[in-house]
């Protein structure tokens, strides 16, 4: 099982990948290889180029822009996982990271890495769909911004051209008195999520004000569960308000695949989400 | 003072090497001019091969040749041995080292590159163009016998490979006066392997020296070779089997596979060393696995729970060659009366063929399916009469005054099975007794006020450990006083060295520390069986120690004879034998060894032979019976159907133990491999029998975050039947692993009503009877 | 033509350099180019996690990164664990106590990720633990050896 | 495994059906696809570039017409490729038929696809072929009837509408291939490429 022949590029800035994109035609982009390696060892993606961003200057880093959190693409899982700005601004970031592969693997795996491969069992496309981040992708053309919700055109498809390259992701903040709940279920820790939900609320009031809630897992790409943020917005903060957006997500598209049903897939999300939300209640400043 | 070292936890002789890199596996070793192998396999469940085109591989710069069925030529054209022939095999078919004409199965050997590294081999293999002509792949044992299934053999008239039956007592008797008769289906699935060492192998061809060598990672290098000699029509003398450090085995690393004939054929063809190494997906489409088992039982018993007799009909998946014999349907029948004196059984089982993976055992074989399926009927018993699970167990223990106890069934080599010793039901009172089964009620109702949903689940097991015939040891003092001790038995990780070393460290009064221990090599040793169905101890471990004892009294008589003193009143402790009562008088063991064979060759004292050396064989005079009882504690979350083992208590009596140490972690290993099957490992072929599951993020072993600690408590009954009184203990543990975890699930969702009916019990499956249950319910 | 690099790194304090093609995973150069096979490849798509190493102190999987990607990096492989040729880490010397090994191939990667584990989480304990290892497979010991002796190194390494 | 599809093109069938055999005309139809050798009536070869997410294929096979009835306006053909990097192949047998559906017509499929390799081997990717189907089928009526030249509106029908409106057509990356489990895509191209075979 070893890789396919390739060169080997390690460009050090950002112009210089896009340039080496634009001369070769079967490149793939290497960040923190705990997804392209595997696949490459198994040959089930044979490039004819590999171009290890590795070496990019400018790539990694978090950085608070005062509205929103700014992450270089190749920005490593661990560096999320212990970075302060994003504890104290998106506490759900590390809560959801805790169930991303291994602390092995997310000693090199990436944001942008994840955001790119995108597999539909992934955390963190679920968590940027939650929070409607904002990618950066450079080409030829320079900078073009991408909200979360046009990223996944299809299955582990994002909306990235042949010769452009993730830079970065704008994660914009909410209230510091938001309430945040990260809840999947795997078979095992550090699996593929079955289903995976990030929730974000917040009360004021004793009311719901905002609700974000992403279903991941389920679908070819993350799911906003939209309908029933909007029905919780104005409620109490109630089981019962939990229970009934949980069985919203009975409703949601679902994938089946040699393991498990949509329908279990369906059962699970409409479990889960009640769950998420209750951790986001218990966690909200302003409830009462 | 004598130094005891059987019995004690003694550290392991083979960790330091293994703790700091400097074991040697088959992948660690190179060799001058040695080249790469990668394979072709089939990527078809079933087809006929139409053609073969090599040319554009052959082309690649770095690689060597490329070898088909055709190109090894006429002289190794025929298929592969038989190693287990057996009259109820109706339809023989093993395979080709490389498939002639025919694939069955996905990852079937088609062709192989010789190259100068792995990767060219690869990069060459994906250049090799086959002309299948697809046939239809019978996947599904249960519709495998069904009129117009798809055949797995072209030129076969039926998938039944053939049909077996145990039988004992009066049957119609026992069914004729029950009170009562329930009766229960179910699928029982087994993984494969997936030891961390994958398999490979490294030939070399010397005709003019040492002749044919294969280091393999195996459980059995004897049977390899006589295996591979035979094949080739060549002398055994001249064919050397080594097994190095092996990285686990479990089963399926005990037969004999298409890549041990064709790598050391390609050394031969290509004049040089020629290694290859199984890689993770070969592992998974080629490594014979257990897969599928499905058993329809009906159970006898009166109102009082008491087992009359037990009858049905068990389908066995072979898979699409027998590399292995009946070996796993046999193993899966012979425990069947369990830990109970049930007085009558009558079982068939239907083998089929499908394209899939050849079948062999893993840990505990068919012992584990047959275990599970005696203790489901105790289950369904229980459930139908409502008498608690436990007590239901009591009322059909073989009793310790029974002992020994004949169950009627036969064992592998038409042995009569007897119970040798033990006291099952003192066992389960252990077990329950470390699980607080009294105050697990208290625990369950606590946990139900919370919204949780805990369960509890028993199961008791017998094993038949130590099948012979022998396996046999050399014990030789050298001059250094260091002691070579030499055996057939290959360990993948049991800790035969310690073992080994512990006894004749005993018994010839050196430190285990003297032992200089090699084994698995048929180079150094002349013959073994191998490391399969807990044999190792029982057999090993008796030779061993009759060895250590006859080098013992060899030297004990030279002593007597050098220090003119009578043998009564030596004693040998560190490595020298001193005179009782004149601490003056010594020799050392290595002193005496200079004196029987001295370098500058005088003459051996009269009346001895040249060596301070011994060889046994003694071993077991019959299968010890090891047993022990579960306790499995799990909660379900009913949302997800999640399944956590919260608890697990093991009662388990081997007999008596040499290091309980090592004893303790095979039962801890055992019975995590047992909640791997009971909960995640599944094996998955889509209805054209391609495997889904070929990696591990979708193959869901164990890992160490959903396994419980498991407490393990012992009994020491010994066995009559070897000189140590000790029984197996390397499967014990997985057995009854499944049936305790899914008595408890079951036990957790009692309101539901829920009767599992296969497992691994995955979540989505168990959700949906926790939800028909609920609807039902609410009717 | 294959595309090749020349890789120096420093593995176990020793300066090594050799050339690669760019295509084999630092795994493979440890164990085949430079001979360091107490390494070991288990699956070799980054589940079993006996392939770990140490890159700059971080556990890696070394059949996920490629032997080019760690040039100019400092790497320790379970061969390097012990302060000297002869002795055992305490980590080791624990695992060597509680029976944390059967046959011996998990074992490097379990060494070295919980080599930096404990350093990182001195304090942990089972149930840490057991989630730092659950990205390495052992399908011999049950993991219960293996959770002891990490334990047990924990709280030898606390005294010092 | 058995898939169906149906799409309706805004023709009446004694316009489609001519057109449907026109290959020069539906090749283009099908991104990716490319005839390189038409060695008789009925037998075709090619290559076709698809990419399933991350994993970009190329498939070079052939398609053989087995049966074409054009009374009925049905054809069965079968198909058979390869991936040029050798991670596995497909071979299906496809079935399709032209009815009369209002003012148009609408082309029913049956197809028998088995996949074989190492892309038939993922687990996790088994539940999609269904729909990726939907969303190739779903492209390729659109780019039929645009051919035909009324713009017409595709549907697609079977288990794989649900999936089909899960997952619209690429948008930015002006890829060639197109994103689907890359046999079905191969499967549907034979057909057409059958279709084209009849013709002559």
């Amino acid at each position: 099982m070893k890789p396919a022949p390739f060169t080997y590029h390690d460009p050090t800035s950002a112009d210089e990948v896009v340039a080496l994109l634009g001369r070769h035609e079967d490149a793939k982009l290497l960040a923190g290889g705990q997804s392209l390696m595997p696949m490459l060892n198994m040959r089930f993606v044979v490039p004819d180029h590999v171009i290890d961003l590795n070496g990019v200057a400018g790539l990694a880093g978090v950085r608070d822009a005062g509205d929103a959190l700014e992450l270089g693409a190749m920005t490593r899982q661990r560096d999320l996982m212990a970075d302060a700005a994003i504890a104290a601004k998106a506490p759900i970031v590390p809560e959801a990271l805790d169930w991303v592969g291994h602390f092995q693997t997310r000693n090199r795996g990436t944001i942008g890495g994840s955001l790119c491969h995108l597999d539909p069992a992934a955390e963190l496309p679920c968590l940027m769909a939650a929070y409607d981040a904002v990618l950066k992708v450079q080409g030829p053309d320079g900078v073009r911004e991408v909200p979360f919700a046009e990223w996944p055109l299809a299955y582990m498809m994002p909306s990235l051209g042949p010769d452009e390259v993730l830079t970065g992701i704008r994660v914009p903040h909410w209230p510091d008195s938001h309430g945040h709940g990260f809840v999947e279920f795997a078979r095992r820790h550090g699996d593929f999520a079955i289903v995976s939900v990030a929730a974000l609320l917040t009360v004021e009031g004793g009311k719901i004000a905002r609700a974000a809630i992403a279903i991941g897992g389920a679908d070819v790409r993350p799911i906003r569960l939209e309908a029933a943020e909007a029905a919780l917005v104005g409620a109490a903060p109630s089981p019962d308000a939990f229970r009934a957006a949980g069985e919203t997500a009975r409703g949601i598209e679902a994938m089946s695949d040699a393991y498990v049903t949509s329908a279990y897939r369906q059962r699970l999300a409409a479990t889960l989400v009640e769950r998420a939300l209750i951790r986001a209640a218990e966690r909200a400043n302003g409830g009462a | 003072m004598v130094v005891r070292y059987l019995g004690a936890e003694v550290q392991r002789m083979e960790d330091p090497r293994l703790l700091t890199g400097h074991g040697r596996y088959v992948d660690d070793m190179t060799m001058e001019g040695m080249l790469h192998a990668a394979f072709l396999r089939a990527s078809h469940a079933h087809a006929k091969i139409r053609a073969i085109d090599t040319s554009r591989a052959a082309q690649l710069p770095g690689v060597h040749r490329v070898f088909t069925h055709a190109d090894l030529g006429p002289k190794y054209g025929h298929r592969m041995n038989q190693l287990y022939p057996a009259p109820v095999i109706e339809v023989n078919k093993t395979q080709y080292p490389l498939s002639k004409d025919e694939v069955c199965y996905v990852g079937e050997a088609v062709a192989v590159v010789v190259a100068d590294s792995r990767a060219i081999a690869e990069d060459a293999v994906a250049l090799i163009d086959v002309d299948y002509e697809v046939l239809p792949a019978v996947v599904n044992i249960m519709n495998a016998l069904e009129d117009g299934a798809p055949l797995a053999h072209a030129d076969t008239s039926s998938n039944l490979m053939g049909r077996m039956r145990s039988q004992f007592g009066d049957i119609d008797d026992a069914f004729a006066k029950a009170d009562h008769v329930f009766q229960a289906a179910f699928m029982q699935h087994r993984g494969g392997c997936h030891s961390m060492e994958t398999r490979g192998c490294i030939g070399r061809d010397d005709p003019w020296g040492d002749g044919l060598t294969l280091w393999t990672s195996a459980q059995s290098p004897y049977l390899i070779r006589r295996a591979l000699a035979t094949w080739l029509g060549e002398p055994e003398e001249r064919v050397r089997v080594v097994a190095p450090d092996v990285g686990g085995g479990f089963g399926p690393k005990a037969g004999f596979y298409p890549e041990e004939i064709v790598i050391p054929l390609l050394a031969r063809f290509m004049e040089r060393p020629v290694k290859w190494i199984e890689d993770r997906r070969e592992h998974f489409m080629s490594t014979t696995t257990q897969r599928d088992q499905h058993w329809n039982l009906e159970v006898a018993c009166t109102s009082e729970g008491k087992i009359l007799g037990l009858r049905g009909k068990v389908t066995h998946e072979n898979g699409a060659y027998i590399p292995y014999g009946i070996l796993l349907p046999n193993s899966s029948l012979t425990p069947l009366p369990g830990a109970y004196a049930i007085p009558a059984v009558d079982v068939g089982v239907d083998i089929v063929f499908t394209n899939t993976v050849p079948n062999s055992p893993v840990r505990g074989a068919g012992r584990p399916c047959g275990i599970y399926a005696v203790e489901r009927m105790i289950q369904t018993v229980s459930r139908n009469l409502g008498i608690d699970p436990a007590e239901v167990r009591r009322r059909n223990y073989v009793r310790p005054e029974q002992m020994p106890y004949e169950t009627g069934a036969t064992l592998r080599g038409g042995a009569k099975c007897v119970y040798d010793s033990g006291d099952y039901e003192a066992l389960l009172e252990k077990a329950l007794e470390l699980a607080d089964y009294a105050g697990f009620k208290e625990r369950q109702a606590a946990a139900r006020a919370e919204g949780r949903y805990l369960g509890i689940g028993v199961s008791s097991c017998i094993e038949d450990t130590g099948m012979g015939p022998y396996e046999g040891t050399t014990v030789r003092v050298e001059a250094s006083g260091k002691v070579a001790v030499r055996t057939g038995a290959a360990s993948q990780g049991q800790g035969h060295h310690t073992m080994i070393a512990m006894i004749v460290a005993e018994n010839l009064g050196v430190s285990p520390e003297d032992i200089l221990f090699e084994s698995a090599d048929t180079g150094k040793f002349p013959h073994g069986v191998g490391t399969i169905g807990s044999r190792v101890a029982a057999n090993v471990g008796p030779s061993a120690f009759d060895a250590a004892t006859k080098v013992r009294e060899k030297a004990l008589r030279l002593a007597a004879e050098v220090l003119e003193a009578s043998e009564a009143d030596l004693d040998i402790e560190d490595g020298v034998v001193r005179v009782n009562g004149a601490p003056d008088l010594s020799i050392t063991l290595g002193e005496l060894a200079i004196k029987l064979s001295p370098a500058s060759a005088m003459r051996v004292p009269a009346g001895f032979d040249p060596l301070l050396e011994a060889t046994s064989y003694d071993g077991s005079s019959g299968s010890p019976i090891a047993c022990g009882s579960n306790v499995a504690e799990v909660e379900v979350d009913v949302g997800t159907g999640e399944v956590r083992v919260l608890r697990y208590s093991v009662a388990h009596d081997c007999g008596v133990m040499i290091n309980p140490m090592i004893v303790h972690g095979q039962i801890v290993g055992g019975v995590v491999h047992g909640i791997g099957n009971a909960l995640f490992e599944r094996m998955i072929y889509d209805d054209q029998g391609q495997p889904l599951t070929t990696n591990y993020g979708e193959y869901l072993l164990p890992l160490a975050s959903e396994m419980p600690r498991v407490d393990v408590t012992h009994m020491e009954t010994p066995s009559p039947l070897n000189s140590l009184g000790v029984k197996g203990a390397g499967e014990g543990g997985t057995i009854p692993a499944a049936a305790a975890v899914v008595a408890a699930i079951e036990n957790a969702l009692t309101e539901f009503g829920v009767e599992i009916d296969y497992y691994p019990v995955d979540p989505q499956y168990l959700t949906g009877l926790i939800d028909r249950g609920a609807a039902q319910a609410a009717e | 033509m294959a595309d090749t690099r020349e890789v120096t790194v420093t593995v176990n304090g020793e300066s090594r350099t050799a050339t690669v093609e760019t295509r084999t995973s630092l795994g493979d150069f440890l164990r085949h180019t430079l001979r360091l096979t107490g390494t070991h490849m288990g699956c070799e798509h980054g589940v079993c996690g006996a392939c770990t190493v140490l890159v700059d102190g971080d556990a890696v999987r070394s059949c996920l990164m490629l032997a080019v990607q760690a040039n100019g990096r400092e790497i320790t492989t379970v061969e390097g664990l012990a302060a000297a040729v002869g002795t055992l880490s305490p980590l080791q010397a624990a695992f060597w106590k509680h029976h944390g090994l059967q046959c011996g191939f998990c074992t490097p990667g379990m060494l070295t990720s919980l080599t930096a584990f404990l350093r990182d989480n001195p304090n942990a304990g089972e149930k840490d633990i057991r989630e730092a290892i659950s990205g390495n497979i052992c399908r011999c010991t049950g993991y219960q050896g293996i959770v002891d002796a990490a334990l047990d190194a924990a709280k030898s390494m606390q005294e010092g | 495994m058995q898939l169906e599809n149906s799409f309706t093109v805004p023709a009446t069938p004694d316009t489609a059906w001519p057109i449907l055999l026109d290959v020069p005309r539906i090749a283009p139809c099908m991104p990716g696809a490319e005839l390189t050798e038409a060695v008789d009536g009925r037998h075709f070869k090619g290559n076709a570039k698809l990419r399933v997410g991350p994993v970009a294929l190329t498939f070079s096979g052939e398609a053989e017409i087995v049966e074409i009835d054009e009374v009925a306006r049905t054809a069965t053909v079968r198909a058979k490729g390869s991936d040029t990097k050798g991670r596995g192949g497909a071979s299906a047998a496809v079935e399709f038929r032209l009815v009369a559906d209002g003012e148009g017509s609408r082309v029913d499929i049956t197809t028998e696809l088995d996949l074989s390799g190492s892309i038939a081997q993922y687990g996790r990717a088994a539940g999609l072929i269904d729909a990726i189907a939907g969303q190739i089928i779903g492209d390729f009526a659109k780019n039929l009837a645009a051919e035909i030249g009324t713009g017409g509106a595709p549907t697609a029908a079977g288990g794989s509408d649900a999936a089909a409106s899960a997952t619209p057509a690429p948008a930015a990356p002006a890829d060639n291939a197109i994103s689907g489990i890359s046999l079905f895509f191969r499967a549907l191209w034979s057909m057409i490429r059958g279709l084209f075979g009849g013709k002559r």
